[in-house]
This record gives C-alpha cells, structure tokens and sequence, in this order.
C-alpha cells in the first residue's frame, strides 16, 4: 500500500534524474555534423534494376482536403494508366505507392519522408496546400528527391526539388488584373480566406492596383472555413466596387455567393473574379447563385482542342460520366507526362540525371503545350479567363496570347519591385 | 505484484526496462525514418503524460492542449528559424519566409529568440505561466466541469486562428524548413539519432516527474479534489490552487513536446494545435487508461502507431475507428486498456467463486 | 480551554449567528436567526424538511450568501471563503457522507490534516503518517482499516470517517449533517458516544431527523420552522413546546415509521 | 459603415443563427448536464434532410417547407438512439459524454462522406427567399429574416411547451431538482428522452434553415458547433432566457469586432470577452440559484 512503501521516494527521483541527465550526455557526445559542415544529404535508396519503377501519390484521402485532393490522385492513376499501356518510361512499369495526405502538413512531411526513405520511390505526385508543400520541402532537398507539385500557388519558391506545374502569380493572378484591367474596372473589394495564398495575391493585386490606378476600396479575410458573411457582402456592397477579387477556399465560397445574390448582387453589375472555384466547386455553391461570374485558371473542361476531348473522355471513362475535369486534375496530370518525358530524355531515373534534363522538356497537355523552364522548375502555361455559365461550367471569354513565362519571383514586372526581395 | 510495482526496486527496474527499450532495442531495430517517426509519436506521449494528470488524476478535460503544444512548439521554431538567418546571413538577419512575404524588419518580439537560453526559458515558463494565470482565473471562479473544457476548447480553436492571422509567424503555413538545432545540422542522420535520445530521455524524466507528483502527498490531494472538491474546501484547501498545479505541469509537458516535436518534425503550423487535434491528444490518454502513470503513454503511442499504418490504406474506415474507440472505450471501458488486467481478474474472481459454490 | 468548557453552565459561545437570512430568489430560506453554539455542547438542529437547516450550516460555511453576522471567537465569517472559513476551525459534514473514495482510510485523514502544509512538504511523499492521524483513526474506530479504500467502508463507517476528517484537522466547531443517517442500532450508539467524547472540547451542532437520538444526546436544542428559530433550550423544555409538538414532533412518527420501513 | 443599422441587424442575424443551432443544445445541456459534441452532426443531418427532400419534391418553396418538419423529426429521432444507446449509460459522467459524443460526431460526418460525397450539394434557395429588403438604407436579405423569424418561432415554441404542457413542466421539475421530480412520480428517463428528442430535433431544424445561407457539406455542423457551446456557456445552464440574450450579444459582438477589425480577431475577441464574462458570472448570464454543492 502506498503509505508504507514509500520512505526512499526522493532517492528514487534523484537516482531517475541522474540517469537522464547521464542518458542525454551519452547522446550529445556522440554527435554529428554542425552548422557549417559539409551538408551530407541521404543516399537515395532508389532500385531500376527490376522492370518496375516506383513513383509516390501523396494526396489527403482524409481531412477538409480530402474533397479536392482525391481528384487530383484521380488524375494521376489515369497519366500512370496511360504510361504504363504505352509501355511504361524506360521500359518500365510504372507502381504507384500511394499515400493519405490527411490534410495535415506534418502527415505530408513524414509521409513523403516515408515514400522517399522505405518505399524508396522515384518521384513523388502530390500536395496541394502551400502548407503541405513546405512541410514536404525540406524533406525533398534534404534527401535529394523529386516533388511534383500541381497546384497554382502564391510563388516566391524555386526549389531544385520541386516541380510546379501548376500557376504561378503571373500566370493567374496577374492575367486576371489585366482582363479587369482591360475591362476598364477602376476599383475593386478583395475577399479572402485567411491565409498565406489570398494574403500573397492580395499584396500582388495591391501593388499592381497602385501602379495602374485602380481603388482599392476593402480588403477582408474570414478565418478558413467560415461561412458568416453577413458584414464582409454588407461592406462591400456598400462600397460599391467595379470588381471583387475573390481569394475564398472551400466551404466559404458557398456561404459567400448565397449571401451576395441574397442582398442582390450580380455579375452584371458587380462580377467576381475567383481564382480558386474551379468545376467541382461549381456544384455546391448552386449555378443560380453563381452564373455569369468569372475565374482564372489555365484549363476548364470545355477548352476545344483534341487533346483535351481525348483528356476529359478517358477521364469520364476511368470515373464517371458525372465526374468533371479541372485545372489541378490537369495539372498533374501532365506532372505525371512531363516526368516520364523528362526521365526519357535523361534515359535515367537518377534525380540528378532528371533535373540537368528538366529544362525545356514539354507536353501537348489539355490546356495546350506546357515547357519546363529550367531556371525554376515552374511551367510556362497559357492563361484564361472562364465564365460561369448555366451548364455549371467555365467557359474560356479570354486567353493570354500563347504560353506566359514562368516568373514566380514577378521579377520582371517593375510595379512588383517592393514585394519581396527575392532570390 | 502491485507492492513490487509500487517499491523502490520496481519503480527503477521498470524505468531500467523503459529505457533499454527506448535507448537500445528502438534504435537497434527500427530504420532512420521510423526511427523519426517514433520520435514524434514520443512527442504525443509526453503531451499524454500531462493530459492523464490534468484529467485522470484531477479532473480537469483539457480539451486545449494543443495551445500549449503549439507555444513551445513555435517557441522553440523562432529560435531555430532566426538561427537559419543568423547562419545564413549573420546576425539581425531576417528568417527567409518574412523575405518572402516582403517583411524586411525583425520584429521586436522575434529579437529575444536569437538565444538559445532565452528560448528555453521560455518553452518551460511561457505556457505555464499562461496555463496558470488561466487556471487561477477560471478555478477560483469554480468554473468547471463542462464549463471548463468548452472554455479549453474554444481557446484552441481562438489561438488557431490567432496564429493563422499572424503573418510574423508564418500564418496558415507555420514555420518550417528547419537546418540546424543548436548548431547541429538537422538533416544528418547521427544528430537525427541524437535527436531521438533527447526526445526519449524527456520522456523518462516526464514519466518520472508525473510519478513522483503521483506518489506525493499533492498527488493524493489532486485525486481528493477529483472526487470531492467541495469536501476539500470545507477541509481547508483552496481547491483552485492544487488544480492549477496539475494544469499547469500537464502545459509545461506539452510545451516541452512541442519544442521537440519541431526539430524532430521539421514544421509547425496552426493545423497541429486546433480543437481537432487538441481532442485528437485525448483518444490515446482515454485507450490506455488516463489515470494510470503509463496508460497514457502506451495509449499515445499505440494511437500514433495506428493512425499512420492504417489511414494509409483504409483512409475512411480509419475515421471510422477514430470515432468508434471514442465511443467504445469511454462507454465501455472507462479505465483504459490498464483496466483489463483488473477487469479480468475480477471476472476470473467471480468464476472462482461460482465454481466454489458450484462444488459446495 | 477546559476552563472554559468546565465552567458551566453558560461557558462563552465559539460560533454567534445574529440575525442571519439567505434569500434563494426571493425565497427566504433562512428568515433571521439567531444561533449559539458552546464548547462542551451537543447542540441540535431539527426542524421539518425545508426548515433552513442545511442552508444554515451552508452559510456558515461560507457556501450560501447570506446578511447578518456570524462570527466564530469573535471573528466575524460573512464574506470569507469557504476554504477560509475551514481553515479557522469551522468543519462540516455532508448529508451523504463525503469521503474520497478512491484514497485510503489513512490518506484521507492524512488529506484533512494537511490544510496548513507548505508546497514543499506536498510535493515530498508521506513518510509516517502524523500522530493525529493514527490517534484519530483509534478514536473513530477504524484502526483497522488505515489501508482500506474509503470507498468500500459501510455507510456508518464513512460517516465516522468524515467526522474523524474534521478531528485531524483541528476544527473547534463540528456541524454535522445527519451523522446517523442509515446506521443501525449499535452504530447510532457509538456514534453518540463519539459525539460527547468530542464535544469535550468542541462546539457540536448536529442536524438530524431522529427524534430518539436527540433526545439520547442532545446537551440543547434548537427548532427550526420555515427558516425561523421555533423554539430553543434544553431537550425537556422544548419537547414540552406545544408550538413544537405542532409543527414538528407530531410528523417525527411519520418519519420514524417511514425510516423503519425503509430498513 | 455609414449607418448603425447595417452591423445591428448583422448581430441580430448572427445572433438568431447561433440561437438556432444553441437553442437544443441548452435544452439538452440544461437538462442533464450532458454535452453533446454530435450537436452540430445533427445540425448536418438537418442540411442533409434539405437536400434529399429537395432532390425528391424538387420545388425548392415546397420541399423547405416539408423538410423543417421532417428535419426535426430527423434530428430528433437521431437524438432518440443516441440518449437511448449511449448517453443514458454514461450518465453520472458529463465529461466522458462529451468524448464519447464527440466521437459519433466523427462517425456521422465520415458517413455523410461515404453517402453524399465529400463535396458541398447544392440547396437551392426558394424564389419567394431570394433578394433582399430594403431597410433604411441597407440590404436585407429574405433568407435572413426567414431565420429571424424562424429563431423567433422556434423559441416561442420550446418556452410554450415548457410552460404550458405537462410533458414541458415534467422537464422544468426535472431541469429545477432531478431528485425531487424523482422523488414526486416523474419518470426522469422518459423526460430525458423526451428532452433530447425535441433538443436534437431543433437541430435539425437548424440545419434545414441554414441551408438558405450556408454551404451543405459532411462538416457544415462543425463550424457553428463551438459558437453554440459558447453561447450556453454565456447563457446559463438550461435556461432559454439565457440561450436567447447570450446569442444575440454573442452575434452582435462579433458584427461589431468584424466591422471594427477582421473576422479572424473577432472571433479571438470574443473569446475573451466570454472568459472575463464568466469570471464576473461563472455561472452565465442566468442561473437557477438552489442549493447545491457549487
């Protein structure tokens, strides 16, 4: 019983502390490198010596992502299906050793680490949150490994590792200000999640607005997820702008369209331009709330061209006719197409071998021929503008003339000069 | 047996087996990465040591440790993070993620996190501090119960959002891309392995600490204010006091565990501290038996386990499982699996004297 | 002290309540009285169901908010908090015998004894267990049981323990809630002899339904009815009460009969 | 803002949401002790309920009409199976019923996934509930008055049945002093049952009106669960007076702090003033003052 069997408890911890305190100086004296030494990145336990070779999909099959992310690893079994069929890349089948994600940055980290170091893979397809990416970051420089990542995203990130084959700001976030520009919009309500992409693009819309005399009457963010936008559509009714620029994720967007048809607002008289509604989006925040509105991506589904029928009908073959193809989908889909093309011109799995290859790799993809510019790794893609019409589907009013550049660090554009200082 | 689990010579054989465990057999079989890995499910164990305190011992549903958690853890990144600069650039250098998001000064709080000793202090003291000032706040108003876990649940999900908000601190995508801890490379193997023993070692020393508390006069007393906290102030104690103690050790633990998780993990961000995971703490201290010394521990890391072997190839059924061992082992079995040992041997008790009368 | 409790019959009174009302919403459940309570005394509460006698106690004890004085040596109480208010000798039981359940007879008197202990001396473990508590776990009849689980002890036995809580923590002035409450017999017996053996030097008040036991044990009485004091004084006296006999003694058979079929 | 109008009808509106999506839970909470952490999966549930109704009547005025009945019943015999095959069992342990709950919680939302997909459905908004109001100045919308209005009706209704029924008197005995409605005949189980019964069933008649301004997705209840809590945490146990006056100061709260600064820091100002509030009143706004070991 307790009381009694007692008396030498302070010895006992005394005794447990010395042997941690012993413990942890065994540890630290048997130390490895310091800050300053010679970075000693893991040897790649990558094996091509049979006739398979493995690849990782890491998507969040569980969580708040889970609804967009599984897409995506839609999309990339279709560009491995279609790989493998043609007879693989190097005469190799392709294996996909897929992995849940679960919408949670630290489960991207140690699962990449674990496709990397156990399943040791060539090249990893996925992500999707900028927070997932540079949860993954470190682990893919830091055992020299292959990130394809295919979602558009805020730039400001150039990684030996990493390959973006989704948009960068200048290929979405600035074309979009330049149809509105063009459109003779003269000021504009940014509405945002709160968080690093709709803060990052609302600092790129705030430099553009001022070197282009466009008013910017309010700038509001809603904590992610929130659907109470009773103040935020009151305001910018209010404020009556010509334009909202909307930086919404999720669920938000749902609460937002039903709040701002509710008061009256429409896209005749005050449109919103969306860079993260895509056609699956569509679906939830109903077509009569959201009709006529517009969104900027690289692809819709309705883009007219051969490859993208070709695209859209395997994919409703693979999944359903009721299923719809968007810009992340095609994304990685062609991350899938462009690492295999890459891997066939280095005629090596070897990482280094990928990325001396990289540059100037290309694919007749959906949204029409995509380039790896190897000084970044980004891709340069064309730029459109859709419309949201009654069938619940973009609709392509404008595109860029031909594929932009890649610029992730808007180095090229002068009113973008205080935004970041850049690498 | 439970005399020799209680005496002295038991207590250190069953640290001596804990640390053989942890400090030879882990190493010796697991790889690098699991290696990691375990490492960070360690992590959650000593959270769960503080959790089968607070709530096991005292009472207390936190329903907010991940604000503690998420303190040391961010704490302890600011340190790492202005050390990168320091490396990179010398010293009053701006960390990389505030050059990008154009941010050219320091700001005056990140200043103090140049030093190493600095931070530490504040790992151990920050969230405590706060965890006792809140829990003089809301004890001595006798707000408890349901009460008090809503208000712990409701100050995780507003510390979330604060942090997301706060462009200094990495908002949404918290902090990440971590080289060194205290001038060690993070990306060598030998010092992730170092890594892994200081995270071990914390263990033992918190497993220890939570049993002296446990064996201690303040231990009987915090099981006293649990099951009768009005007959402890018509004694003469303020009940309040002896329950900030518990609140405010089980947010020392979770500070501590996040100041680790952060180099063993690499990142941390406000998705780790919300209500979800903060409740997310409590599934692992509940299966192992939260008022037991090791329940929460074997729980914690049972979970983890679990969670990542699982979820990988049954992602839905895995929340299935989540939801159902809530609701299975709160509603059936209460004491954890620490309980099943006793539960059978009543059963086998009962048996016996069946068969006794039976024969009779 | 023994001075004190010797010179009857009027030693000074330890616990003064003067004109003490608790208000429920407007619903006065102690409506203005007035209550002396004498070291060496076995004083009694009694009164119908919803008379004010718990919620005196509670005020006392600093649980109910109430106006009027209360004052213990002199010292007044209103306003101190109840861990306070024990601290300066004022013990009280429950209705329902409070004990903790899952510690030991020994940890729980332990536990009552400890309330002036310094941070250092709780964070050390128990190394003998103080004197008081050995003696008091005699006095209370449970030296046997020092390492049994409070919780497994039979009702009568919790509530001695409860009592023997209040001994080790050097309280002067015992409030006791219905101490005998589902005992038996012998138990009511010893329970009595346990109230005069402590009431040497303390003051006792207890809080009880069962007409026989007061008048076994009872050194005064106090009647309460509708949160007002009926009647006090010695047993006889207020027995003889026709006001008494009305309102209280008269359902006392309806108790004792209701009791016994309970049983 | 120009007018005072415009953040005074927000908080309102605000206000009569979380009303909606408390107003059972207080019930329930004040009842017995008990948190419901799958709350706000009924609420789900009720979102749910729009939608299948309007897929099979498919006249959007019509099948919200239908659906707020049905939403109850839903949510309500939800509620049913689970005090009856979980919370009765874990009775003398509020806090453990609160895990165990939070738990079916994660059931009921992955099966919503399983079921509806893990994307929001789409409730169409009736014709007579599209636009707005003109009121001095600022635009109304119709959906939020009909949730006004709603809130308003459901909260005359839960205060006439506990008043004036006896089943809603049993519930008062009950709520007032378990032991004597015990003790006085009331079969406390079937009150508890009844109670959570009508509790969960106005969740789910919150979820079929918040439909009109939300999103209908598998985790549409989680975002107004902690709001909910908070607002019976403010209001006092088991009191709708409280329910009411704490979600309405709640709501207009947050207008105020979102008009003021961002929606992110309302939601942490809030947080506070709840905290320093229950420190002046821990135990909300209202209480019932009885005797008891606080």
């Amino acid at each position: 019983m307790p009381h009694r069997s007692t008396p030498r408890a302070g010895r006992t911890a005394r005794a447990l502390a010395a042997a941690a305190a012993v413990a942890v100086a065994a540890a630290t004296a048997a130390c490895g490198s310091r800050a300053g030494d010679e970075a000693t990145a893991a040897e790649s336990c990558l094996d091509t010596s049979g006739d398979t070779v493995k690849v990782g999909a890491l998507n969040s099959l569980s969580g708040t992502m889970a609804i967009s992310e599984t897409t995506v690893r839609d999309a990339i079994y279709l560009a491995v299906d279609q790989i493998n069929a043609d007879g693989g890349v190097l005469d190799k089948q392709i294996e996909i050793v897929a992995e849940d994600g679960a919408s949670e940055p630290t489960v991207f980290a140690e699962k990449s680490e674990k496709l990397i170091r156990e399943d040791c893979v060539a090249a990893v397809f996925g992500g999707w949150t900028s927070a997932s990416r540079k949860a993954m970051l470190p682990v893919f420089e830091d055992n020299d490994s292959l990130l394809y990542y295919p979602v558009q995203y805020e730039g400001l990130e150039a990684s030996e590792n990493i390959f973006y084959s989704g948009a960068t700001t200048n290929q979405q976030i600035v074309p979009a200000l330049d149809y509105l520009a063009e459109a003779g919009v003269e000021s504009m309500y940014l509405v945002g999640s709160d968080y690093v992409f709709p803060r990052t693009a609302n600092a790129v819309i705030n430099a553009y607005a001022e070197a282009h005399g466009i008013e910017i009457l309010g700038e509001d963010y809603v904590p992610l997820g929130s659907t109470e936008f009773s103040t935020i559509v009151q305001q910018v009714d209010s404020a009556g702008a010509d334009a909202v620029f909307n930086t919404l994720n999720g669920d938000s967007n749902v609460a937002f369209f039903r709040e701002y048809t509710n008061v009256g607002l429409t896209a005749e008289d005050m449109p919103v331009m969306s860079v993260s509604i895509a056609e699956e989006e569509i679906g939830g925040i109903g077509i009569e709330n959201i009709e006529g509105q517009l969104a900027a991506w690289n692809y819709y589904q309705t883009i007219e061209s051969d490859t993208n029928a070709a695209f859209v009908e395997a994919f409703k073959g693979e999944y359903g006719d009721d299923r719809v193809t968007s810009d992340p989908m095609e994304a990685s889909y062609n991350s899938v197409h462009l690492w295999a093309a890459t891997v066939e011109k280095a005629g090596s799995f070897e990482v280094d071998d990928v990325q001396e290859a990289a540059g100037g790799v290309s694919f007749d993809g959906p949204e029409g021929t995509v380039v790896i510019d190897g000084d970044n790794n980004h891709l340069s893609k064309t730029a459109r503008i859709g419309i949201i019409e009654s069938d619940g589907l973009l609709h392509t009013i404008w595109e860029s003339d031909g594929p932009i550049e890649p610029d992730p660090f808007l180095e090229g554009y002068d009113w973008a000069a205080d935004l970041s200082v850049g690498e | 047996m439970r005399n020799f689990a209680q005496s002295r010579l038991g207590t250190l054989s069953g640290f001596a087996a804990g640390a053989a465990v942890l400090f030879g057999l882990a190493p010796l079989v697991l790889s690098g990465f699991r290696l990691g890995l375990f490492a960070q499910f360690i992590c959650y164990a000593i959270v769960a040591v503080g959790i089968g305190l607070a709530w096991g011992r005292g009472g207390m549903l936190t329903l907010g440790q991940g604000v503690f958690f998420g303190m040391g853890a961010y704490l302890m990144a600011m340190h790492l993070k202005m050390a990168d600069a320091e490396f990179r650039s010398g010293p009053g250098a701006v960390p990389d993620f505030m050059e990008l998001a154009g941010i050219r000064e320091l700001p005056a709080y990140w200043v103090p996190f140049a030093s190493p000793a600095f931070t530490i202090a504040a790992v151990l003291l920050l969230p405590t501090g706060l965890a006792a000032a809140l829990g003089l706040a809301v004890f001595k108003r006798r707000v408890k119960g349901a009460y008090f876990a809503i208000l712990s649940q409701a100050l995780a999900g507003a510390f979330a959002i604060l942090l997301i908000g706060q462009q200094t601190l990495g908002g949404f995508n918290g902090l990440s891309y971590f080289r060194y801890f205290f001038g060690f490379t993070l990306n060598d193997p030998v010092n992730q392995r170092m890594l892994y023993f200081i995270t071990a070692a914390v263990l033992l020393a918190v497993v220890a600490l939570a049993l002296q508390l446990r064996r201690s006069r303040y231990g009987e007393l915090l099981v006293a204010v649990r099951d009768a906290e009005a007959r402890v102030r018509f004694l003469g104690y303020d009940a309040a006091n002896v329950k900030v103690v518990a609140y405010a050790v089980a947010a020392l633990f979770a500070s501590v565990a996040g100041a680790l998780f952060v180099p063993v993990v690499g990142i941390i961000s406000p998705a780790s501290i919300g209500i979800i995971p903060s409740i997310m703490f409590l599934l692992g201290v509940a299966i192992g038996g939260r008022a037991t010394l090791l329940g929460p521990v074997v729980g914690a890391l049972a979970v983890a386990w679990a969670q990542t072997t699982l979820s990988e190839q049954f992602p839905s059924a895995w929340t299935y499982a989540q939801g159902l061992l809530f609701v299975l082992v709160i509603a059936l079995l209460p004491g954890g699996i620490a309980s099943i040992p006793k539960l059978a041997g009543r059963v086998r008790a009962k048996n016996q004297a069946r068969t006794l009368e039976a024969t009779a | 002290m023994n001075d004190t409790a010797l010179s009857r019959p009027a030693p000074d009174p330890v616990l003064v309540c003067r004109n003490v009302e608790v208000d429920f919403d407007g619903f006065k459940a102690v409506a203005g009285v007035d209550l002396e309570l004498r070291r060496g005394e076995v004083h009694f509460l009694i009164g119908p169901n919803g008379a004010g006698k718990t919620t005196l106690v509670d005020a006392v004890t600093g649980l109910a908010r109430y106006t009027g004085s209360i004052t213990k040596d002199g010292e007044e109480l209103r306003g101190k908090k109840v861990h306070r208010i024990a601290r300066k000798g004022v013990g009280r039981t429950f209705q329902t015998a409070t004990v903790f359940e899952n510690l030991t007879v020994a940890q729980n008197l332990d536990i009552a004894a400890g309330a002036s202990r310094g941070p250092l001396t709780l964070l050390r473990r128990r190394k003998t267990l103080p004197e008081t508590v050995t003696d008091t776990m005699k006095r209370i009849g449970l030296d046997d049981a020092a390492d049994t689980l409070a919780g497994v002890l039979a009702h009568g036995r919790k509530q001695w323990l409860e009592i023997g809580m209040l001994l080790v923590g050097d309280a002067d002035v015992l409030l006791l809630d219905e101490p005998i409450a589902g005992m038996g017999h012998d138990e009511r017996e010893t329970t009595g002899r346990l109230l005069h053996d402590i009431a040497a030097e303390r003051a006792v008040a207890v809080v009880e339904h069962d007409m026989d036991f007061m008048r076994a044990n009872a050194s005064r009485v106090t009647v309460l009815h509708g949160g007002a004091v009926l009647a006090a004084g010695g047993v006889d006296e207020v027995s003889a009460d026709p006001r008494v006999q009305e309102v209280y003694l008269g359902t006392s058979d309806h108790q004792e009969t209701a009791d016994a079929a309970a049983a | 803002m120009e007018t005072i109008v415009g953040p005074l009808f927000t908080g309102l509106s605000t206000g009569s949401i979380l009303l909606l999506a408390a107003l059972g839970l207080s019930l329930t909470f004040g009842q017995m002790g008990v948190i419901n952490m799958a709350h706000g999966e009924f609420i789900m549930a009720g979102t749910y309920t729009a939608y299948v109704t309007q897929q099979i009547v498919g006249d959007a005025g019509v099948s919200l009409l239908i659906a707020l009945p049905i939403g109850f019943a839903v949510g309500g015999a939800m509620g049913l199976v689970l005090e009856t095959l979980l919370i009765r069992h874990l009775y003398h342990r509020p806090l453990d019923t609160l895990l165990a709950t939070f738990g079916v919680g994660l059931i009921l939302q992955q099966v919503a996934r399983d079921v509806f997909g893990a994307p929001a459905v789409n409730v169409t908004v009736p014709e007579f509930l599209r636009g707005g109001v003109d009121v001095l100045g600022t635009t109304v919308p119709k959906t939020r008055l009909f949730i006004m209005a709603l809130a308003v009706v459901a909260v005359a209704a839960v205060a006439l049945v506990l008043r004036f029924t006896s089943a809603g008197r049993r519930i008062r005995a009950v709520v007032g002093n378990r032991d004597l409605a015990e003790a006085s005949g009331i079969a406390s189980r079937t009150v508890d049952a009844g109670t959570f019964f009508i509790g969960s069933g106005l969740a789910g008649v919150a979820g079929v009106a918040l439909t009109l301004i939300g999103s209908t997705s598998p985790t549409t209840g989680q975002s107004y669960l902690v709001d909910a809590f908070l607002v019976v945490v403010a209001g006092g146990l088991g009191r709708i007076k409280g329910a009411v006056v704490a979600a309405v100061a709640l709501g207009s709260l947050q207008a105020v702090f979102e008009t003021y600064s961002t929606a992110s820091l309302a939601k942490v100002g809030v947080f506070v003033v709840i905290v320093v509030f229950l420190q002046l009143r821990p135990q909300g706004l209202f209480t019932l003052r009885t005797r008891s070991l606080a």
